[in-house]
């Protein structure tokens, strides 16, 4: 699908380069559009995602920041209640926390504080998840932190076309936005749907129809359910697959419709179970599909412990695809 | 090219093929070789060396006297004598 | 009673083997890391040897250092055995955090190494804290924070300086400034690019100090008793100084040129050194070489130690995360 | 032989592209030296080589695109004679994982590689029961055609008797291919001749560099490997290469006016030639008494694997073509 702005539609792309072609298609769309983020410029991206962009667009819309996450988030937030469009990159959400009060406080407060007065047009991307080995303080999955919090619109990246259409559609939003993108699917590569020429930023998607059992998940979960859908079905178990994408607000629409399906339901996340995403859609089945459940929600979640540095011991800490099949085959027994 | 210039040159080819070997004593009539310890083929790389330095070629006729600083110094005259 | 500060031939010869010990084993982690045996973030310490060495000499046993996630160094000068530090990047259980932290969260409380952490700057407000302890408690001892010059652009520098200034506590804030913070050069991170201008801002005393040159690093760390552990201040010592290596493995360095690399290296901070005290008779050259040798043996054995390292057991994965279990 | 291949930089890096290589086939590289560069999706990155030796094999072109863990080039590690005593291949930090099996080689300092030689020798002769057999050759023609040959070359090119008795010795063994063997509660033919040549490394000891393929070799080309790896030999500096997978030993300690010289067998190796001096002797010749140039070549033989007489053929096959170095 050709782009006016001149930018081809790449058959097989990776993960990280639909992150740029996004990036590209925005800053060339809207000159009050700019991005700011420790050495998204330079350096070419922590990740390489912005890695050419500097060269492209120049320093005014790709501006490196000092190491002061609280103070040029709080920046961004400033420039877009005065008009600018800012993309602020928090390198991994595991900074996040030091630019907490900010994206609180301010960015997901002020419209309502203000009696609707003020609005700030904000999009925040983190790099998220398990990298790979990179010990407790750079392993957080904080998706239900962020879902928490009334007044943000928090979206999680788990395929290929969202990598490539969320940001666009987050654009278009007069309010704060939080993308989490995952650094464990940078290298993932596929073919992007001709004809998708942009998503929502509010339903959830199914990703694998089936009839037996609904995997809900969201981020790293997808590809992983996906695995475990295609072995239960070597076991005869037709397992849906359900990307929530949107984490705030909830598509609870598209979640009940599934599982008055299937009648069963297992939510897969990294994060920990305990007050996860997990916990609040399993609450709304119950509100609302009780009386078509087979068998309890099941959660298949993190281990609530700081996530450790040797490979053996951060694999157990997560779910992996065999311990989704085991929830699925209790969920069915 | 003096009996010492002949020595010093040896030495400093010397220096390359037997570090350790220390012509600077050895007596100007002595066969260097047996009391250095230089087999045939450290005698080759000398002489190879030592041409290389002076531009002087050692024929094999000449060996006999060339293992000695004495004889190779009067062979080098004689070179030098017949050349000029 | 002030420590008179003796360089002799022994000092000399401890000092130098400090410095090598910790760039030969930077490279062996450098070498393990392309063989896949060391995984996640690798910050190596390569060019900045004088700074560990210089410092740590200066603190007593039961001083309390805190450090960044480039802190190696640091943690050989302390005196964590390189097996250790080694196993622990290897993701062993004979680890100093059983093979948990890894390279960047390095702890031994028996040296009093209160760790490296990855987020930048966190660890000032708790260096702070500890050195307030210590205020309360009346003991005679200091804390010593490391961190970078990028770290001096987030908001927990500036509120722990202030805090150690206004409660006046002993800690020493040692800056590595090796120019970068990860991509971002100090003229862009910084409007006021003299660190050391910002601690004076915070009421704190604040000295540059060539952090390429031992000697410099020894002759600050002397002023630097007095102020902190005999006068009981905060004091900010800025040690301008450049790592050899990329910021971590995988880094293509687009941000710097590379004779810039080649400029600082030619004041390799071990060079700098042993031509000093080789040239006025503290050090022979057999000494130099005999301390090659012996360091050479100590990383390979570090390195093969920490391959014949056992896992921690899978079991264990929830131990640790209160201290009732 | 040391494989270096593309390493691994970042967890989440699967591959890189092989841009430009820094060093090339036949280089000499050290610890930490910065070998090629390769594109990642970070950008260019410089990557070193953790082990010191030479290039012997590049198996990657610029341009390539290759999985980490790929072999990029193959390195033959120094032969380090470190001051710890260790004869190891070049001081690269021990490897978590097996290594490539680069040989070991056995203690290095003066008194052990005399310990290491003693060692060989004395097992060498508890085991093997061996045979001598000894013939002294006219080396007239050799030494003329030898004399006339140098005389038409510049110096560096002159040869020396040694390249001779390597030559002779070879051709000899294609004509008595059991001694060309190795001895292995059996007899085990081998496919190549590989001549290994005893070289004193003065106050120290010997050490056996082995000139490969001499049968077919030219004299020019056995006289060139010499000039190459005797050097190398004396300054410790051999390559993993250089040494051992020798069919035979040649010992000519003939240089310090020794006659008769009886080498000692190198298991698993059959036989050993010693060559003694050239000398000059009363010789009968055509009948009448002449003083000839004459050279004294020894044999020991394994006797488990041949017995005299092959010993005897083979030691005839040498003088004749000692006699007509025309065809060597």
């Amino acid at each position: 699908m050709q782009q006016s702005n001149g930018m081809q539609q790449e058959p097989t792309i990776s993960y990280r380069k639909a992150l740029r072609q996004a990036l590209r298609e925005v800053l060339y769309a809207d000159d009050r559009a700019f991005l700011m983020g420790e050495d998204v410029g330079r350096y070419g991206g922590a990740f390489a995602v912005s890695k050419g962009l500097l060269d492209e667009f120049g320093p005014e819309r790709i501006m490196d920041t000092p190491l002061s996450e609280s103070g040029f988030v709080g920046a961004g937030i400033g420039a877009a209640m005065a008009g600018m469009r800012p993309i602020v990159e928090i390198m991994t959400i595991n900074f996040s926390l030091l630019a907490m009060d900010q994206i609180v406080n301010n960015a997901a407060t002020l419209r309502h504080m203000s009696g609707g007065q003020v609005g700030v047009p904000i999009v925040i991307r983190m790099g998220c998840g398990i990298g790979r080995q990179l010990a407790a303080q750079h392993s957080h999955s904080w998706e239900p932190l962020f879902a928490h919090i009334a007044g943000l619109t928090v979206l999680s990246v788990g395929t290929l076309e969202d990598a490539r259409w969320m940001l666009p559609a987050a654009m278009r939003s007069d309010d704060p936005v939080v993308i989490l993108e995952y650094t464990s699917l940078l290298n993932s590569e596929g073919i992007l749907d001709g004809n998708v020429g942009s998503v929502d930023i509010r339903t959830a998607c199914v990703r694998r129809h089936g009839s037996d059992v609904t995997l809900i998940t969201y981020g790293t979960g997808v590809p992983k359910c996906l695995a475990a859908a295609e072995r239960l079905a070597e076991s005869g178990i037709d397992a849906e697959v359900l990307d929530l994408r949107v984490l705030r607000p909830l598509d609870e629409q598209s979640i009940l419709a599934s599982v008055l399906r299937t009648h069963r339901a297992v939510v897969v996340e990294d994060a920990w179970r305990t007050l996860g995403v997990g916990a609040e859609v399993s609450a709304r089945i119950m509100e609302h599909a009780f009386r078509d459940l087979a068998s309890p929600v099941l959660r298949v979640a993190g281990v609530e412990v700081p996530i450790p540095y040797p490979k053996h011991l951060e694999d157990a800490a997560v779910p992996q695809v065999e311990g989704i099949i085991e929830a699925v085959r209790k969920v069915m027994s | 090219m003096t009996e010492a210039d002949v020595r010093a040159a040896l030495a400093s080819a010397l220096r390359m093929i037997a570090p350790e070997a220390d012509i600077s004593h050895v007596d100007a009539e002595a066969d260097y070789r047996l009391v250095l310890g230089l087999d045939s083929f450290d005698f080759l790389r000398l002489m190879q060396s030592f041409h290389a330095a002076t531009g002087i070629d050692v024929i094999e006729d000449a060996y006999p006297k060339a293992v000695s600083v004495r004889g190779l110094t009067d062979y080098v005259r004689s070179v030098k004598a017949t050349s000029s | 009673m002030v420590d008179r500060f003796i360089m002799d031939a022994a000092t000399a010869k401890g000092l130098l083997h400090q410095m090598l010990r910790i760039r030969r084993f930077e490279d062996a982690s450098a070498e393990q890391y392309s063989r896949g045996n060391i995984r996640g973030f690798l910050h190596l310490y390569s060019g900045e040897e004088a700074i560990a060495a210089g410092v740590m000499q200066a603190l007593r046993h039961d001083d309390i250092i805190l450090s960044s996630y480039r802190e190696h160094g640091h943690a050989l000068a302390r005196g964590i055995a390189p097996s250790v530090i080694m196993a622990e990047m290897f993701g062993m259980a004979d680890g100093c955090c059983r093979g948990r932290g890894g390279s960047m969260h390095l702890f031994d409380v028996a040296t009093n190494f209160y760790g490296g952490t990855a987020i930048v700057a966190s660890h000032l407000p708790m260096a702070v804290g500890m050195a307030l302890a210590i205020r309360k408690r009346d003991e005679h001892r200091i804390v010593c924070c490391f961190f970078g010059d990028g770290a001096a652009a987030e908001g927990t520098f500036a509120e722990s300086l202030n805090l150690a200034a206004l409660w006046s506590v002993p800690v020493l804030f040692v800056c590595e400034n090796n120019q970068y913070a990860m991509g971002t050069a100090l003229q862009y991170s910084h409007a006021e690019k003299d660190i050391a201008q910002k601690g004076r801002a915070y009421g704190i005393e604040s000295v540059h100090v060539d952090g390429m040159d031992l000697l410099a690093v020894i002759d600050a760390m002397r002023h630097a008793e007095a102020v902190v552990r005999t006068a009981r201040k905060p004091m900010l010592l800025v040690c301008n100084t450049y790592r050899f290596r990329a910021h971590s493995m995988f880094d293509a360095e687009l941000y710097r040129s590379k004779d810039e690399v080649v400029q600082w290296k030619r004041r390799d901070p071990i060079d700098v050194f042993t031509t000093w005290a080789t040239g006025c008779g503290l050090l022979t050259e057999d000494a130099v070489a005999q301390i090659e040798t012996t360091v050479a043996n100590e990383i390979t054995e570090a390195v093969t130690m920490a391959s014949q390292g056992d896992l921690e057991p899978v079991e264990d994965l929830e131990r640790h995360i209160y201290a009732t279990e | 032989m040391i494989e270096f291949t593309m390493p691994s930089l970042g967890a989440d890096m699967e591959d890189a592209v092989l841009v430009e290589w820094k060093k090339h086939v036949g280089e000499h590289v050290q610890r930490g030296d910065i070998i090629a560069e390769v594109e990642t999706q970070k950008g260019d990155i410089e990557i070193e080589v953790f082990d010191t030796g030479t290039i012997t094999d590049i198996r990657v072109d610029p341009g390539q695109r290759v999985p980490v863990g790929t072999v990029l080039a193959l390195i033959d590690p120094d032969i380090d004679v470190s001051a710890n005593g260790k004869l190891s291949v070049a001081k690269s930090s021990a490897d978590a994982r097996p290594k490539p099996s680069a040989e070991k080689f056995p203690a290095a300092t003066a008194d052990s590689i005399r310990a290491a030689v003693a060692a060989a020798v004395t097992t060498s002769n508890r085991e093997i029961p061996h045979y001598y057999l000894s013939t002294t050759i006219d080396m007239q023609p050799a030494m003329a055609w030898l004399h006339a040959h140098n005389s038409a070359v510049p110096i560096e090119l002159r040869l020396l008797p040694t390249v001779l008795y390597i030559k002779a010795i070879a051709k000899a063994l294609r004509d008595v291919p059991d001694l060309n063997a190795t001895w292995d509660k059996g007899l085990h033919h081998l496919e190549h001749v590989h001549v290994g040549v005893v070289v004193s490394l003065r106050q120290v000891g010997i050490i056996v560099p082995t000139i490969k393929d001499a049968d077919t070799k030219s004299l020019d080309s056995i006289m060139a490997d010499l000039n190459d790896i005797i050097p190398r030999a004396r300054e410790l500096r051999l390559r993993s290469s250089d040494v051992g997978n020798a069919t035979i030993t040649l010992t000519s300690l003939g240089e310090g006016g020794v006659d008769h010289v009886y080498g000692v067998i190198y298991p698993p190796q059959v036989a050993v030639i010693g060559v003694g001096g050239v000398r000059r002797q009363p010789l009968a010749v055509n009948g009448s008494v002449e003083v000839r140039p004459v050279v004294t070549i020894t044999m020991a033989g394994d006797h488990r694997a041949t017995d005299g007489l092959t010993g005897s053929t083979f030691l005839s096959n040498v003088a004749t073509y000692l006699q007509h170095p025309e065809t060597l």
